[in-house]
């Protein structure tokens, strides 16, 4: 029990009802444009103070409503990175970055500025002022400003939306850091699947202001309903076994050996590798000759046949599901049926570096 | 100042602009933390009284200079209340020195500063001060840090209006002080003495001649600071 | 105090300095001299202005001084007297003789006539009182141009926009442009009157000297240049 | 008005309102579309002359109301050469009539009026207009369209300090069109004349009162209409 | 040759130098932050004026520093949707939307404002202030803002990057109209190589100020130096045969069979299908009982070893080309070489309604 957030808010034609329980590490809020979700990290950072509600980290109350106790911002301890970089014109990169040190308590942990800098790619531009930085420039920028305040709370408004593939793979690993080693609680919107499954503990799904759903990310993104057919992946437990000269990493899982392009944690390592259920081709018989390295093994525990031409099916493998879309034509072609046994096909290098979570936090509980 | 420079104006007349100067300095210079309270006050809280305090800010506008003058003068003059109380709690005595046309002219000019800072602070983004909460700066640093350096080009603006307004003040100078050579009388005093009498035109060209020197090269300056500080928010 | 502080009428200003003048280069002794309206001198004086010494263009600004007590018993006197006259703009003009069959309103046809506010500045509240006397006032009312001070007054006719004016002598005299064509018959209204007084809160061991000088010959003669006349 | 209200001022003193307001109300409808242009070109364009065009609009404010209302008499009189062409080519007569009065509030409360618009010009983000210009809005379109209606507080601002001084407007006025009355005695003209008489001031203070009452009607409509707009930009 | 750019801007520590010629279509500009992607964009708008430079649609010169011409921006008839949505704060929504109409010539084709608005969802926003708007929101009203303009041409600044999948998928086929239909040309920047592969017909890669690669996208998305090797893609031409009861749609390519989920083109329709190189699975001999339908043949025309342990393969089908990445692992245990036939697993699900183009136009010619 960590970040506990009741909000109750009414604008003209939209009212945001929320009520969650979120365990430390990685909230990701979740939910199409105009779903709420920056109103809601707005009453987190004490900007809007809802009609009714309560908010608070761990024992720590930011804002009762009825208790008649609202924290002002500025003694939240947030790192709010907005969705509008929200840069200050009159400083420079430089001063925008280090406004947040000044401010931050003496015993605060504070992020070393170079290594930001460097992280962000940003070090080009310490001496200019927002005005006149591109987007993602700006949005680089409000990242590491957020982050060098040394904050308590991340609150942070789709940080990369602006940003290209290559920043963001370099970037989003930061966070886990900061989830991991610094263990600051961290919610997090997001409209990007990997962003998500890659960080978070704890997924909310956020559609008009309610909460569709809310639990650990295999649970919610397993979730069709939540995600769409496309966005399906499941979790696997994996144990780092060895690197191999070939630049392969060998995994132990409960349903077999997984190769996977080389990852940086060491031997013993346990992680979790996260599939995309569109990634996974279904075989009865184990296949001979593919290039695909990866031929996991399990009973077959769920089989949910689409409306359109797609089914999901669920294999039990050890303790973990492992999810596979194909399509209801292939599920007839092959006689599938609960409780029988199959092989599924997986390409190494289908597992991307985003998809490789590090030393994730025992799994959250959901309220 | 060369010598003929000095001596095409009277050591009276030099004299006049020398306090108008000081008072008109010291008018702006001392009424800006009040002008910018105001201003915040004004453009960012809701209170009780807020438009009796707009009009309060105004009435030097609206009432003719010699009326605000005599109202002066019988609440700051020696025996006027606050005048007695001042002196006698402080010894501060405002009338019929520099200090008391410093004093008129900073009240005279006072609506024009409050507005241009009032004007300045309603364009600032509340957005960044949010932004500046989050960050952990308390109102006061909030408004230290962010406000005051985006509202610095209404606070130039402010600014030299005073201080032209102070140069050019006269109805309510020469009704509280009085216009006392080398104590009150600033340049639109002596120009109104000269004016009073035949043949006192050029002496009171001259004058007038100096006092938009004056207001000029403090008008360049401002547009300079005003243009640096702009330059620098635009970024490059 | 040393130094003698001396509040006048804006209309005695040149005159009175040069006056000042002459009693520095004779005693060695500074006067400083505070020109503005007499009403804003009397209430300054009336709210303790250090002034040592009141010259008002007005007796009714004296009267309401002396009433207030703000007047040092026995020191009033009036020094100085003035004349009220009819101007015209331009060099070329025909003088005329003001009494009750002047035709000013012909004269002024659908122009006006400058003066001095007439129920404020001296000099118009002697003007209208003269006119009234006259009989003139009813049909010029509607054309007079007042202004607040008979130096602005003068203005008007000097830049003809206004072709005649009822202004002092003295400010008539040196003006350019302006040329006077009669002068009010000294019974048409109250004698002109600046009178002097040494204040109540003076502390000047001079000032009765001063109000002494402003009667001597010296200061006799530099009145009468500027145009005034010197009361006996 | 009851008649116990219209009686409490004589007909000449209403007289002296009325014509304040009206005279206060042209003078500043009349020099808005000159103080939005001069101030839009003071903001946004950069030409040769600038900083004197910039003196020239400030001087009203340096130089004593005196000076200014003689400098217009010379002008703008009857004799004056633009007075003179007025009357000759448009008919045009402003010395001694209300149009005179409301010439010389307009330009003493000019300096006020393209402050404030400037000011709130260039808090006007650049970006919104180039954002006008691609969808097709030329120059006075995008000016219209979205630089007006975003400076519309600074507008307000800019007219309510101008009506206020031209309430207030005394010295400039009565040297450039006297005082007469019914034609250009206005409220502090006739504020003025009660205050010279000694035992004037009770009927000084009414003046003041009504003086006051009138501007702050104008102010409050103005904050009212400020807000609405600020409300609607703001969202709501 | 309609589109021709050729600008030369200097910033203080950076530089533009670009020298294009983009057919009709829609020119995708990709590249990392900062650089110059929105310079060139606000160049070819006449927001900047570059420091030489040419800038021509067809005949059409819009600006030209050597010959003084420079087009004032409202002349351009440009339907510029900004980076930083831009929203005219004094304007209703439906008073944004309407704006560019009114300045629109009498002759301009006009969208429909109904249709538009109900693509983008913002019906229920018509009457309030952009003020309030989430940030979704509000980058959906500019892209209306912009389309409703009747402009000549579309300037395009990550225009989705805001709003969540589902949205996207919905507002992306709108562009295709546009371009196909409409025959508007588009400079459309984003960094979401779907996107770019699906809107593309030609995309200009940029990288500090340089064109780095500018082409047809099976060309420049090929390009594992420009793209990165997770973003390689194929273009495979199709046409759509049949619509069959089970949701399927049956496509012929020069490799053999390819079974979709169902598509909307009618049978008989020409179609470009992206297919991702690291979904496509390798083996020699014809696979038997896998899930995945699509089994390609075709010859290794190309075998690229990459620095790690990822291979790139390229099979030659008919016209096409059809890369694989799998690991150099697989290429030695199953002996690849050039000149071998091979064939290639893809499965049905694996190819989202964002990789299928319609009615591409000729294919574009790279100067
Ligand atoms: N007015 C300017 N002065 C100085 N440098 C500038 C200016 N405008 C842009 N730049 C710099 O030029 C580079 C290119 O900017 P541009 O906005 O074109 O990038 P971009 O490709 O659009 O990036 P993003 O994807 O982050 O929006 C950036 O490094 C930016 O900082
Ligand atoms: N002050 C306000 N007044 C009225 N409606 C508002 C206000 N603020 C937000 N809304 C509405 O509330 C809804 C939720 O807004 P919010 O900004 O939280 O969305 P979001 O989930 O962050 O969307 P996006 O992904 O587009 O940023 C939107 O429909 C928005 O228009
Ligand atoms: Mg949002
Ligand atoms: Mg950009």
């Amino acid at each position: 029990m960590s970040l506990r957030i009741k909000v109750q808010h009414g604008f003209a034609g939209f009212d945001l009802d929320v009520d969650i329980d979120l365990p430390h590490g990685v909230s990701v809020l979740f939910g199409p444009s105009g779903s709420g979700k920056t109103t809601l990290i707005n009453a987190v950072a004490g900007l809007l103070r809802p009609d009714h509600g309560r908010i608070a980290v761990d024992d720590w109350v930011l804002l009762d409503t009825t208790g008649r106790r609202n924290l002002a911002p500025h003694r939240r301890r947030i790192g709010y990175i907005f969705q509008d970089a929200r840069l200050f014109p009159h400083l420079t990169v430089r001063q925008n970055l280090a406004y947040g040190r000044w401010f931050a308590p003496r015993d605060a942990r504070v992020e070393s500025m170079d290594r930001t800098v460097d992280l962000l790619g940003i070090g080009h531009l310490l001496a200019r002022r927002p005005g006149t930085l591109s987007g993602g420039e700006k949005q680089r920028v409000a990242i590491g400003r957020a982050l060098l305040s040394g904050p308590r709370l991340i609150l942070a408004d789709e940080p990369l939306a602006a940003l290209d593939e290559a920043r963001k793979a370099e970037i989003l690993p930061y966070f886990e850091r900061l989830r991991d080693e610094v263990a600051v609680p961290i919610l997090y919107v997001s409209h990007a699947s990997a962003e998500v499954a890659r960080l978070a503990t704890t997924v909310v799904a956020l559609r008009e202001g309610r909460v569709i759903a809310c639990g650990p990310p295999a649970q919610v993104l397993g979730d069709v309903g939540v995600v769409g057919a496309r966005g399906a992946a499941s979790l696997l437990t994996a144990r780092v076994v060895a690197h191999h000269a070939d630049g392969l990493t060998e995994l132990a899982t409960g349903a077999g050996t997984l190769w996977l392009p080389r990852i940086g944690d060491a031997a013993g390592a346990t992680l979790q590798v996260r599939i995309m259920a569109q990634d996974v081709i279904l075989s009865r018989d184990r296949p001979v000759g593919l290039s695909a390295l990866n031929i996991l093994h399990g009973t077959i525990s769920d089989l949910r046949l689409g409306d359109g031409p797609g089914a999901m099916v669920t294999l039990a493998v050890d303790e973990d599901r492992l999810s596979a879309r194909i399509t209801r034509r292939s599920v007839e072609a092959m006689g599938l049926a609960k409780g029988q046994t199959c092989h599924a096909v997986i390409k190494t290098v289908a597992v991307a570096p985003d998809d490789i979570g590090t030393g994730r936090p025992s799994p959250p509980s959901h309220d | 100042m060369g010598s003929d420079w000095a001596s095409w104006l009277g050591p009276a007349e030099w004299q006049a602009v020398r306090l108008s100067i000081r008072v008109s300095f010291w008018a702006t210079l001392a009424s800006l933390p009040l002008g910018i309270f105001v201003a915040y006050a004004l453009a960012r809280w809701d209170f009780w009284g807020k438009q009796v305090l707009n009009g309060i800010v105004h009435l030097p506008l609206i009432l003719p200079p010699v009326v605000t003058g005599y109202l002066l003068l019988i609440t700051f003059g020696r025996r006027g209340p606050v005048g007695e109380f001042l002196d006698a709690w402080f010894g501060i005595v405002l009338s019929f020195r520099w200090t008391g046309a410093a004093v008129a002219a900073a009240i005279m000019a006072f609506p024009l500063m409050v507005r241009a800072i009032r004007l300045a602070i309603e364009a600032v983004d509340p957005k960044l001060e949010a932004a500046a909460s989050t960050l952990g700066a308390s109102r006061p640093w909030v408004f230290a840090t962010v406000t005051l350096p985006l509202i610095l080009p209404g606070i130039i603006a402010g600014s030299i209006l005073a201080f032209a307004k102070a140069i050019g003040e006269f109805g309510a100078t020469i009704t509280f002080v009085s216009n006392i050579p080398g104590q009150t009388q600033t340049i639109p005093s002596a120009i109104y003495a000269f004016l009073q009498v035949p043949g006192g035109q050029d002496s009171a060209t001259r004058l007038v001649i100096i006092a938009i020197i004056i207001a000029m090269a403090a008008l360049l300056l401002s547009e300079y600071l005003a243009r640096r500080v702009a330059k620098r928010v635009a970024g490059s | 105090a040393e130094d003698l502080t001396i509040f006048a009428a804006a209309s005695l200003t040149n005159a009175l300095d040069s006056v000042a003048e002459a009693w520095t280069a004779e005693t060695g002794l500074a006067a400083i001299v505070s020109y503005a309206g007499s009403s804003a001198l009397a209430n300054q004086i009336q709210q303790g202005a250090p002034a040592d010494i009141f010259i008002s263009a007005s007796v009714d600004w004296m009267d309401a001084v002396d009433s207030s007590g703000d007047l040092r018993q026995g020191t009033r006197r009036d020094i100085l007297g003035n004349t009220l006259v009819l101007i015209a703009h331009g060099q070329d003009v025909t003088p005329v003789t003001i009494d009750e069959n002047l035709d000013l309103a012909g004269m002024l046809g659908n122009d006006r006539l400058s003066m001095a506010l007439v129920d404020a500045v001296p000099a118009g509240i002697y003007g209208k009182a003269a006119l009234t006397s006259l009989g003139l006032w009813d049909s010029v009312e509607p054309l007079v141009a007042q202004s607040d001070n008979v130096r602005a007054a003068l203005a008007f006719v000097a830049l003809n926009e206004a072709p005649l004016g009822i202004v002092y002598a003295t400010d008539a005299a040196v003006a350019d442009n302006v040329s006077i064509i009669g002068t009010f018959p000294a019974g048409s209204h109250a004698p002109i009157i600046y009178p002097a007084a040494i204040t109540a809160q003076s502390d000047s061991a001079h000032a009765e000297a001063f109000l002494d000088y402003l009667a001597s010959d010296t200061a006799r003669a530099i009145w009468q240049s500027y145009g005034f006349s010197v009361v006996e």
